[in-house]
């Protein structure tokens, strides 16, 4: 101790002179940092609903609530999250892991109240003041807690496909594929916009914990092909896939075929459940493509005795003989279909209703009868000669395809149209050596063929003419009914009506024309319904059976009740759609068969 | 030579007194807050003004962490464990995320390694300011407190604007850290770090060229250095009784190997002692914070991408991280079973020993008016002993 | 061009309808399964409500007819032309047929229009001319949803 | 296999010597031999620290695995000695004459698991859960949730939508079946 130590103490006094420290709120604003996590903010438009922020949340702070003037649609639940600011621990994690980065924060520091039930709030929903602030957290640029890059999915290349009629597609490995699942958030937003209703947040879980048996289980539960849909089905479900609004979707599709490859055929049985006990009922099912055979799966799974009848050789409707090979190769379909038959479904090849037996005769020895003969007639190219020898139908080019004839395109293919056929065949024929080019009406933007084809039949080489009007067939002066004059007119898109799509308008004199030795109209197709007669009381309007909400069209005296589904009758015409429907016309028979809900 | 006339060493064993006597005054000091020390009792007995026997109790700060882990998954538990901790809650995140790390086998970034020295540090600097006004407080001294706690906040600044929180800053995540610095931040820095050096420069004449702060904290609570080991005594605590013992140097984590410093050690084990290197180890944490301005490499990831974060699992095993907070060895032991969530986790604060064993034996014989100020000399945190 | 009476323009349209009927009764005729016979006597109960329609107007005296052309999407013009459907009609073939006559039709009505000197007589052949264009896009805009869905 | 532990094993029949890093491994010893397994690293060994002492519940194999830990601050490594006891009788040796601050780790594991440590000072003591009448509180089998539940009330007004049934709900409630 020395003198020091009782002056120096008074060392103090220097900063009774010095400005104070504090801030004198409300007159020094000091805003929070620009970082500040501060009350919540949501882009209510980009957020999608899927509350993964109130599945991260540690404090069950989120609930997921109805948003005044949103109404669940594909893709969006019509929930918004709101906070609870009672619980909430400014961690963030909801913004971290927001799947469409709605989610922010302001850097507002206060916020008093009275009432304690105002801290309990809508964000981008019930207005606030910090609403469109700059400022607070958002997280950082390359910071992310989910994965938004889709892992990439083993392809041939481009080259080597056109070459062959391998599988394109390879499909995952199991370090992919478990990569890939654990990009899900198990939103389930996806399972409204499939229509089979798949558990797909269910398979993909099973896919995470390596459970294929449960996984296959599960896609049985509402899909008996998940060979075929795991390769060539619409997706739906990825459009609406949450994850989707900030990054690729999850690859559900691609999951999908991964459970599928795992398992053997011969180990199905152990995974999938047994068949009810047969209650000596039979269902007569017309036409053996996905909807005809999921109907045959789910009533044989209720114990019906159901016999399939298919007017081909081979079972597989349009995924046999629409569908490329190189899409969806036999054996993964026979797979599908093997199941299928290995429950008891009896199919009977070769056999038309309409010509080989009467559906009146169906009527009559079946309990209850399911159409889903699909649509196999080519709609034509309805210009001035379109019946020129070397005008070919799409659907039977592969058909023809399928079935392995010789398809004699020639060098210089014109595919016309731009839907999923269209491009089916283009990329057939280039697999046969052709030079192809696409001509379609409107713009690529518009074409109903999915995206991925397109890009994948562009890539491969075919040459895509867009605004090409179809005008007319010629036969080539030099080689008449050996090669034809295909003669189009160029278009330009006008919108002619405010809210309607715009419509191809001839640019006068843009008259083109291009010679193929053959052109393959790939326009639309439309059902046979030649096999239905007047007597058999089945209600049909514009060409389509009219039915119930289970499908049924008629349970008319005279015969077993008539149900239809399938391309036949739904707008989607896509494979899980016709699953679906076969699906609940499954569930239609059986409760008419068994009484329920008679 | 007069501090160590000061010096009492407390039996070891307890006291007896027979309460019934009418000798005897038992008195309880909080659960009320008693200044930095947080929410925790002592029931002393006091003979006169002489604390004779003392038994401390707690409870009153915990909230079951160790339980609600278990119930959460990994990252879910990424904001919760700061909260262990309000004065340095940074030590948690780094050492859950250490564990979490370690177990799963990930590696962070450079960057992220030397952004969660610079936060550690940040928060050392910020904890010891903090504390230091608790000290001067315990001992009557008010307007230190005023000097340090605006030091503190001004560190808080720097949190904030890093972090985006003052207090829970949330920032050591699992797999690296949150963001990057934002633009000008190290300027900002080393700007508050002349300020509370200077700061400090005013702390260090008046508190400790002070008689009366002399006259109270010398030879209190001495700590004999044959008590370390016993009663696991670590951090400045066991540095003051000259054992240099410091994870930053001895476990070499983050970016410690690099930077230069060394283990301040003093002799006397008092408090004045212990004030006194605390000082030394804030301007040491300046001293460390210039070093990762300068050496922090200025560009690349801040963050290894994690798996999905709600199904994240990590491989069956267990691991003990330990780091070096301001009061000592912080630890986190993690038990995994190979699920989404802990097994276990159990949590190791410093103060367990110091504010239970070592503050029980230590008060023996000490004036009731000095119980705060030995507390406070100890820098004890109830909410590490009962998580 | 004998219409040059109010009557005797309205009769002429009247006597177009019910031709129209006659058509599709006559396809409906050829027509071999239920399908085909379902969406004939649909379009040929939509041409007996024409005939009604304009029977109405003619007792009534007044023409009540929107005079809003219907916005041509361009198809009739290229389709191939007079095809007559047989047995096997598909609905393309019976879509394709409507579409041709409500164009015949219309074609006709603007002829007289032309010809037509007195302007109330040449309002009616106009009002006729919209009326058939928004029949003719009707079918067109199925044509489009149903048949050409690929392109 | 390294000297000490190669000298534990045939000391203390110590087993599954397992370096989880560079500077830190587990061992694991009946639960009868840990008092002088402890006093042997304590005195012979070198690991004069303890860290902590915890235990985990293996509810599935009936025990409870107590953990100290204990480092060797000349030789920078720790070390976590593990040992089972049975979960229906839990008891284990005391060792706060090793440690002074090994009661209040006992009387812990006393309060949070049931793990009794006889003649350790004041183990029957409450430690942090004062007028706590539920069972252990750390031991897997108390639900804390369900407790929670079952002891506060929720403030009223929150309700939350699970998107997928929600979504079920109003576009496709025909499949509600």
């Amino acid at each position: 101790m020395d003198i020091k130590d009782f002056i120096a103490p008074f060392a103090v006094w220097k900063r009774a002179f010095e400005k104070p420290f504090t801030v004198k709120k409300p007159i020094d604003e000091r805003p929070g940092a620009p970082r500040y996590r501060g009350f919540h903010m949501n882009d209510a438009d980009a957020c999608v609903g899927c509350g993964t922020c109130e599945a991260i949340c540690m404090n069950n702070a989120i609930d997921l609530v109805p948003a005044a003037g949103r109404e669940a649609k594909d893709g969006d639940s019509g929930l918004r999250p709101r906070i609870d600011y009672g619980r909430c621990c400014w961690c963030a994690l909801c913004v971290d892991i927001c799947p469409s980065g709605s989610l922010s924060m302001s850097n507002e520091y206060v916020w008093i109240d009275r009432d304690p039930d105002v801290f309990r709030y809508v964000p981008g929903v019930e207005a606030k003041p910090w609403d469109g602030s700059a400022l607070g957290y958002r997280r950082a640029e390359g910071y992310r807690l989910l994965d938004e890059d889709r892992v990439p999915m083993p392809e041939l290349g481009h080259a080597e496909a056109v070459a062959s009629f391998l599988e394109l597609v390879r499909g995952y490995s199991r370090a992919q594929a478990e990569k890939e699942a654990d990009r899900c958030v198990s939103c389930g937003l996806c399972i409204a916009s499939c229509p089979a209703h798949m558990d797909i947040p269910g398979y993909i879980k099973a896919v995470r914990d390596g459970d294929m048996d449960e996984g296959l289980r599960l896609l049985y539960e509402t899909n008996p092909f998940p060979e075929a849909c795991g390769r060539v089905c619409t997706h739906r479900c990825e459009e609406a896939c949450s994850i989707g609004s900030g990054g690729d979707p999850v690859a559900i599709r691609w999951l999908k075929r991964y459970i599928a490859d795992q398992v053997e055929l011969s180990d199905y049985a152990k995974a999938l459940p047994r068949g009810a006990a047969p209650s000596g009922k039979k269902v007569a099912i017309v036409g053996a493509g996905p909807g005809g055979l999921s109907a045959a799966y789910y009533l044989s799974m209720q114990g019906h005795a159901v016999t399939v009848f298919e007017a081909e050789e081979a079972a597989g409707g349009m995924l046999r003989y629409g569908i490329p090979e190189y899409r969806l190769p036999y054996p993964a379909l026979d797979k599908d279909i093997g199941y299928i038959e290995s429950l008891g479904v009896s199919i009977s090849r070769g056999v038309s209703i309409g010509k080989d037996i009467e559906l009146s005769k169906l009527r009559t020895d079946f309990d209850a009868v399911y159409l889903s003969t699909g649509l196999p007639v080519a709609y034509g190219l309805e210009v001035p000669g379109e019946d020129h020898p070397r005008v070919l139908d799409g659907v039977a080019v592969l058909a023809r395809a399928t079935r392995g004839e010789e398809l004699g395109l020639g060098g210089r293919v014109a595919v016309i149209g731009g839907g999923n056929v269209a491009m089916d065949a283009a990329r057939t024929a280039l697999r046969h050596g052709a030079t192809v080019d696409i001509l379609y009406r409107r713009r690529e933007e518009d074409m109903p063929a999915d995206a991925d084809e397109v890009r994948e039949a562009k890539a491969e080489g075919a040459r895509l003419v867009e605004k090409a009007i179809p005008l007319e067939v010629r036969d080539a002066p030099d080689a008449a009914g050996e090669a034809a004059l295909f003669i189009w007119n160029e278009a330009t898109m006008v919108q002619k009506e405010p809210g309607k799509r715009p419509v191809p308008e001839p640019i006068p004199g843009a008259v083109r024309e291009g010679r193929y030795d053959s052109i393959i109209a790939a326009i639309g197709q439309g059902p046979d319904l030649s096999f239905i007669a007047e007597s058999d009381g089945v209600p049909v309007k514009r060409f389509r059976p009219v039915v119930d909400s289970f499908g049924m069209a008629t349970r008319a005296a005279g015969g077993a009740p008539v149900f239809a589904g399938g391309d036949l009758v739904n707008d989607r015409k896509d494979a899980i759609s016709a699953i679906a429907d076969g699906h609940r016309a499954a569930i239609g028979i059986d409760r008419l068969l068994y009484g329920k809900g008679a | 030579m007069r501090r160590e006339k000061q010096r009492v060493i407390p039996p070891a064993e307890r006291a007896t007194p027979d309460l019934d006597s009418g000798k005897y005054l038992v008195m309880w000091q909080g659960p009320q807050h008693p200044g930095i020390t947080g929410n925790m009792s002592l029931r002393l007995v006091a003979e006169g003004d002489t604390v004779v026997d003392c038994e401390t109790h707690v409870g009153y700060l915990h909230r079951g962490f160790e339980k609600l882990m278990e119930r959460r998954l990994y990252m879910q538990n990424f904001p919760l464990v700061c909260r262990i901790a309000v004065p340095e809650p940074d030590f948690n995140e780094y050492c859950y995320a250490a564990a979490l790390e370690e177990l799963a086998g990930i590696v962070i970034p450079e960057k992220a390694v030397w952004l969660r020295t610079l936060s550690l540090e940040m928060m050392r600097l910020a904890s010891f300011l903090m504390w230091i006004g608790g000290q001067a407080g315990a001992f009557g001294h008010g307007t230190i407190a005023q000097w340090s706690v605006t030091m503190r906040d001004y560190v808080l600044d720097l949190f904030e604007e890093l972090t985006g929180g003052r207090i829970y800053h949330m920032y050591i995540i699992p797999g690296g850290v949150r963001g990057d610095v934002p633009a000008g931040f190290y300027k900002r820095v080393l700007e508050t770090m002349a300020v509370v050096e200077k700061n400090l420069d005013d702390i260090e004449l008046v508190m400790f060229h002070n008689a009366v702060f002399k006259m109270r904290a010398e030879g209190l609570g001495y700590i004999p250095r044959d008590w370390v080991d016993h009663y696991g005594i670590t951090g400045p605590n066991a540095r003051a009784a000259g054992v240099a013992r410091d994870l930053r140097k001895d476990s070499g984590y983050l970016a410690y190997p690099r930077l230069d410093f060394q283990p301040i050690v003093g002799t006397e084990s008092d408090a004045y002692e212990r004030a006194r290197l605390r000082l030394g180890e804030m301007y040491q944490a300046i001293d460390l914070i210039r070093q990762i301005v300068d050496m922090a490499p200025k560009d690349g990831p801040f963050r290894e991408r994690l798996p999905n974060p709600l199904y994240w699992r990590i491989p069956a095993g267990e691991t003990y991280v330990s780091a070096e907070c301001t009061r000592g060895e912080y630890g986190f032991y993690v038990v995994s079973d190979g699920s989404d969530k802990p097994r276990r986790v159990a949590v190791r604060g410093p103060s367990y020993t110091h504010a239970v064993s070592v503050m029980e034996r230590l008060v023996r014989g000490v004036n009731i008016a000095d119980v705060a100020g030995l507390m406070v000399s100890l820098h004890t945190y109830p909410p590490e002993i009962e998580r | 061009m004998d219409a040059t009476t109010f009557a005797a323009a309205l009769d002429l349209a009247l006597g177009r309808e019910k031709a129209a009927v006659a058509f599709y009764r006559e396809l409906s005729a050829m027509a071999s399964f239920a399908a085909q016979k379902s969406t004939l006597a649909e379009f040929m109960a939509m041409e007996e409500g024409h005939v009604a329609m304009i029977s109405g107007m003619k007792a009534k005296g007044s023409v009540a007819l929107s005079p809003t052309v219907a916005v041509d999407l361009g198809l009739a013009a290229r389709m191939d032309a007079e095809e007559r459907p047989t047995a096997g009609m598909t609905f393309q073939d019976i879509l394709v047929a409507a579409i041709k006559k409500e164009e015949r039709s219309g074609v006709l009505y603007e002829r007289l229009a032309e010809a037509a000197s007195q302007p109330g007589l040449k309002s009616v052949f106009e009002r006729l001319v919209a009326e058939e264009s928004r029949h003719k896009r009707y079918f067109e805009d199925l044509y489009e949803s149903e048949i050409s869905k690929d392109n | 296999m390294n000297e000490l532990a190669k000298e534990l094993a045939g000391r203390y029949g110590a087993r599954g010597w397992h370096d989880i890093r560079k500077d830190l491994a587990s061992v694991e010893v009946d639960a009868i031999r840990i008092r002088d397994v402890m006093a042997y690293l304590r005195d012979e060994a070198g690991y004069g620290h303890l860290s902590f002492m915890t235990a985990i519940d293996n509810i599935e194999r009936g025990a409870f695995t107590l953990s100290y830990a204990l480092r060797d601050h000349d030789a920078r490594r720790g070390l976590i000695v593990h040992a089972d006891v049975d979960r229906a009788e839990p008891t284990v040796d005391s060792i706060h004459l090793l440690w002074g601050q090994a009661w209040t780790y006992q009387r812990e594991m006393r309060e949070w698991f049931g793990i009794d440590f006889p003649g350790s000072p004041r183990v029957d003591e409450e430690f942090v859960l004062e007028g706590w009448e539920g069972p252990p509180m750390m031991r897997r089998d108390f639900d804390s949730l369900a407790y929670s539940d079952a002891t506060y009330a929720e403030r009223p007004g929150r309700v939350t939508h699970d998107p997928a049934s929600h979504m079920r709900e109003k576009l496709y409630p025909e499949a509600a079946q």
